[in-house]
């Protein structure tokens, strides 16, 4: 599985330090301290420049509110113009969002540990299983 | 396929010195049990116990539920792939302990979910209420990895329900039925008048602790495929998914799937149970466009008149049941789709996260954001630790009366996406 | 606890003063029950009693509307009830939304409990369903005694404050607002029978109805768009710099109407938006690009179009967001109407 | 919203940059607008060219109030 020599990588949207950390050689990281509505709102702006959503924003069953992490790939480049699913999509994920307040303001270590590890199996799967191909 | 399947009536469970199954009573051998478990390095110790109907018990965090069942007479063992060997299975005999489940619970990670009240609110909400439960509970030896503890609880709980429905096999079970599921022509030939109905099942497919097997395969490495419903009575589908309780699939729910049944039930009389798709729900876009792109072919290609879909899960797969729906009645096959909602606390927020004017046929579970107060119960099997932490609990959610304030979301099946309840909203 | 006292709301025709010939009847409040009362009081029993009746011409209240509701809302201050009822209005039209409004006003204005009724298809029920109980009649007196049936139960427990469970149970119209509730069957059933239904292009209702898809047929062109009074509205939040009216950026509960009047261009320094749906750095740099005022002053300078409207009228709408800002956009389209604006231009990111 | 604008009687022209929502939401006259953030301008251009933009679009807004419709319709900015 070899990546393409010279390809722009799929950019990484993503407050999860060990999602950052684990796919720095496989996509262009973006990583921000920010909070998992932020992530939501800095893949919309990309999407309304013509990015295209590679996963979806609302990824695991773990509820907005719940885990305070989120990985997200978009496309590398714009496209020609404006892709709808995707914008569909990750305007509906973001009023989803708002649906859910946040439960625990305060969490422990460990538990965010988990929630890191939860969200890099998430975007893992889907990396590995299409880095190769597009 | 023709599968016979007895069902033997269980009244009562207990522990026993020698494990057996006599007049509905349940005996279970709880050392050797233990002993089986154990064999798994992996687990450091295990605590079992046993919750019955209407007794001041709750267990949390539930991780799987799991019906006994036997493999009685045809090719294969219960849970295919898994705990046997590949082989097809879904004909034959299948012996299935009625009214009796496993339950497994067990930290995996730090965050967790899963009630069953055995009274009170909360029973009401949970099928496993009304079953004779034997509950695991696990302890990982130190250092293990989350996605091996969840592999090893997952055997675990599968191996036990194996090793409980081993007893039935000599019974004389209380009602049979026959399933059978007739190749595409035959089926078309035997009953031209009846419309001819698929079953489209989405299965969670996510990554740790969202994933569902399929003869031991791990659903999102596959294409859209087809089963025949059978198989799924004998287990050929498990659940590794411990997020979202209130509308995750159990194991449990795989083997009494409840479209399967009422499927069943109406073929031959106002329909054709034709076929039964199974699909995913992956985390890439292009997997649900390419999964859902499939769905909507091989419901053409079995030239079907109507199929009902059902969903797991909450937030994404929203968008493969939208796209599902979408496409299937763009090829001119009829749909009813089963979901559940996230209308918020007060019933006013936008239920689905995505919407399509074709999906006009819609079941609902209901809404899993309705917030109810569980009574202080007696006795606790598993940790509270984690109802702070779970899907639909919130901080600092355990009252001083000891009764505690949660979403539906946080109760076992609540929701149920297949149609396993009765639970609705308008 | 003695008996709830019950206000009842009819019109003309059930009143027994006659049909559209005499809807121009003013209101008037009567003691006792009256046709429709009376089956009402057989099935309140010992629980509650119409000890009142308004009777009121359709004509009367719709075209006379402020003044109908000035005397009725006094009637039922004089009356004091602990309910009020009005209708069934079956497929009335205009009796139903009479019968809507004035249980509206009842409920907003005094906060008396209020249950009306009619057949789906009647107006009022669009127009008030979120805003109250609207139980779900047949669309002629023939349901009458069916209609009675539910409203009565259901007007009870209004009145009482108990919990109203979901529209399937108690018979209204869906509001909007989901409740759970325990079906007879499974879900698994449930979806088989629905199936079975819609393959055979039977009717069948789903438990969940998607986002409002429906159509308005399009208005008439305007003959002379150099005479035509533009207005502007737009769903990109724009507003003064400042944001004075403190609109949210999202599932805003207000809308915004701002005063132009002289306004050639908007800047950086007078104008932004407060919408939170995409990314603000260029709105605010220049919120021409959203809401156009510059480009329409330089039309009206050249006579491409009559005039630009003196007030616009902003949201912060999302584009796919299908909770949208209907009940707001009903309120400023009157406005803008009364104002005489001939055409809009609305904006949308 | 759209809707309830001409629900009301006055013809509306919807100037939208995503117009299968504006399809969706049902709007009758349509005209595509430039980019989410920026409907009517293109920050990348200099002010007098995004002002030419804005003129043809709402040239085209215009011509779209002007013109009888009997079912949803985009007109596209030339």
């Amino acid at each position: 599985m070899s990546l393409k020599e010279g390809a722009a990588l799929d950019k990484l949207i993503t407050n999860n330090p060990l999602a950052a950390k684990d796919f720095a050689d496989r996509c262009a990281v973006e990583y921000a301290d920010v909070s998992l509505r932020d992530i939501l709102v800095r893949v919309r702006d990309y999407v309304h420049k013509g990015h295209k959503l590679l996963t979806h924003p609302l990824s695991g069953s773990i509820k907005p509110g719940e885990t305070p992490y989120k990985s997200i790939l978009v496309s590398a480049a714009p496209g020609q113009g404006l892709d709808l699913p995707s914008l569909r999509i990750i305007e509906d994920s973001i009023v989803t969002c708002d649906k859910f307040p946040i439960k625990y303001p305060h969490i422990p270590e460990h538990v965010l540990a988990d929630f890191q590890e939860v969200d890099r199996t998430l975007i893992a799967g889907a990396l590995y299983k299409h880095s190769s191909s597009k | 396929m023709k599968l016979e399947v007895g069902y033997i009536d269980i009244t009562d469970i207990q522990f026993s010195d020698k494990a057996s199954l006599q007049d509905g009573v349940l005996y279970v051998d709880r050392d050797a049990i233990t002993a089986m478990i154990l064999e798994d390095e992996r687990i450091r110790a295990v605590e079992l116990d046993i919750a019955k109907p209407g007794e001041s018990v709750r267990i949390t965090p539930v991780k799987d539920v799991i019906e006994p069942r036997v493999k009685v007479e045809g090719p294969g063992e219960i849970f295919p792939g898994v705990l046997s060997k590949v082989q097809t299975v879904g004909s034959g005999r299948t012996h299935v302990l009625r009214g009796a489940a496993v339950v497994t619970t067990g930290k995996i990670v730090g965050f967790q979910e899963g009630i069953i009240d055995m009274t009170g609110l909360g029973a009401e909400y949970t099928p496993f209420s009304k079953t004779f439960n034997l509950v695991a509970n696990f302890t990982p030896v130190d250092g293990l990895t989350a996605h091996d503890y969840e592999n090893a609880l997952r055997l675990a709980g599968l191996k036990m329900a194996k090793a409980l429905g081993e007893l039935g096999r000599e019974v004389e079970p209380n009602e049979v039925k026959t399933y059978e599921h007739l190749p595409v022509m035959q089926g078309a030939e035997k009953y031209p008048e009846l419309p001819r109905v698929g079953y489209v099942q989405m299965l969670q497919s996510q990554g740790l602790m969202h994933d569902t097997y399929v003869y031991g395969v791990d659903m999102k490495q596959s294409l859209t495929t087809m089963i025949s419903p059978t198989e799924v009575l004998d287990g050929a589908i498990i659940s590794g998914n411990c997020v979202s309780a209130c509308d995750k699939n159990t194991t449990y729910h795989h083997l009494n799937n409840p479209v399967i049944h009422d499927l069943f039930e109406a073929h031959g009389k106002t329909l054709n149970f034709a076929a039964m798709i199974i699909t995913n729900e992956n985390v890439y876009l292009a997997d649900k466009e390419r999964s859902s792109d499939w769905t909507a072919k091989l419901v053409e290609y079995l030239d079907l008149d109507g199929v009902i879909i059902s969903q797991e899960g909450f937030g994404n797969p929203d968008t493969d049941l939208i796209m599902n729906c979408k496409k299937i009645e763009a090829v001119g096959t009829r749909t009813v789709i089963i979901t559940d909602e996230y209308a918020g606390r007060d019933g006013t927020s936008q239920s689905l996260a995505d919407a399509d004017a074709s999906a006009d046929a819609v079941v609902t579970g209901g809404n899993a954001n309705q917030v109810v107060v569980l009574p202080k119960l007696d006795k606790v099997i598993g940790t509270l630790d984690y109802v702070d932490k779970i899907a639909g609990g919130f901080e600092n959610n355990l009252q001083e009366d000891g009764s505690i304030v949660v979403e539906l979301q946080a109760i076992t099946g609540a929701t149920n996406e297949l149609g396993f309840n009765r639970l609705s909203a308008r | 606890m003695g008996k709830l006292k019950v206000l009842h709301y009819i019109n003309q025709f059930y009143a027994g003063i006659g049909g559209e010939e005499m809807a121009d009847v003013a209101p008037e409040l009567r003691e006792g029950a009256m046709g429709p009362g009376l089956a009402f009081n057989s099935g309140y029993g010992d629980e509650a009693e119409i000890t009142h009746t308004i009777v009121c011409g359709d004509s009367f209240f719709n075209e006379r509307l402020d003044e109908a509701k000035e005397l009725i809302l006094d009637m039922v201050k004089s009356v004091k009830p602990d309910l009020f009822v009005a209708g069934p209005a079956f497929n009335a039209g205009r009796y139903g939304v009479a019968c809507a409004t004035i249980a509206y006003e009842v409920l907003s204005q005094l906060g008396i409990p209020v249950l009306t009724g009619m057949y789906e298809e009647n107006p009022g029920v669009d127009m008030f369903r979120d805003k109250l109980y609207i139980v779900a009649t047949r669309n002629s007196a023939a349901g009458m005694r069916d209609a009675v049936s539910k409203m009565v139960p259901l007007s009870l427990k209004l009145a009482r404050g108990e919990t109203i469970g979901a529209s399937a149970e108690e018979g209204y119209h869906p509001t909007g607002v989901r409740v759970n509730f325990f079906e007879k069957e499974r879900g698994s059933k449930r979806a088989v029978k629905m199936l079975l239904k819609k393959m055979a292009g039977k009717p069948f209702t789903t438990e969940f109805p998607m986002p409002d898809f429906d159509r308005v047929p399009p208005n008439p062109a305007v003959k002379d768009i150099t005479k035509a009074t533009v207005a502007l509205v737009t769903s990109g939040g724009i507003v003064p710099k400042g944001n004075p009216d403190r609109i949210e950026s999202s599932s805003a509960s207000k809308y915004g109407e701002y005063d132009i009047t002289g306004v050639m261009d908007l800047t950086a320094e007078t104008y932004e938006t407060a919408h939170g749906g995409y990314d603000p750095l260029y709105a605010n740099q220049d919120a021409d690009r959203v809401l156009p005022v510059d480009i329409l002053r330089e039309f009206e300078a050249q006579g491409k179009i009559g005039k630009l409207h003196n007030k616009f009228y902003t949201t912060v709408g999302n584009g796919t967001a299908v909770k949208s800002s209907k009940v707001f956009a009903e309120e400023f389209s009157r406005k803008l109407v009364n104002d005489g604006v001939d055409v809009v231009i609305l904006t949308s990111t | 919203m759209v809707k309830e604008v001409e629900r009301a009687g006055i013809p509306v022209v919807h100037v939208c940059t995503v117009t299968p929502i504006s399809m969706t939401v049902g709007a009758n006259r349509i005209v595509p607008a430039v980019a989410i953030p920026h409907p009517l301008g293109n920050p990348a251009l200099s002010m007098e060219e995004e002002k030419q933009i804005r003129r043809k679009i709402l040239d085209t807004a215009l011509k779209a109030l002007s013109t009888e419709v009997e079912e949803q319709t985009i007109f596209e900015v030339e």
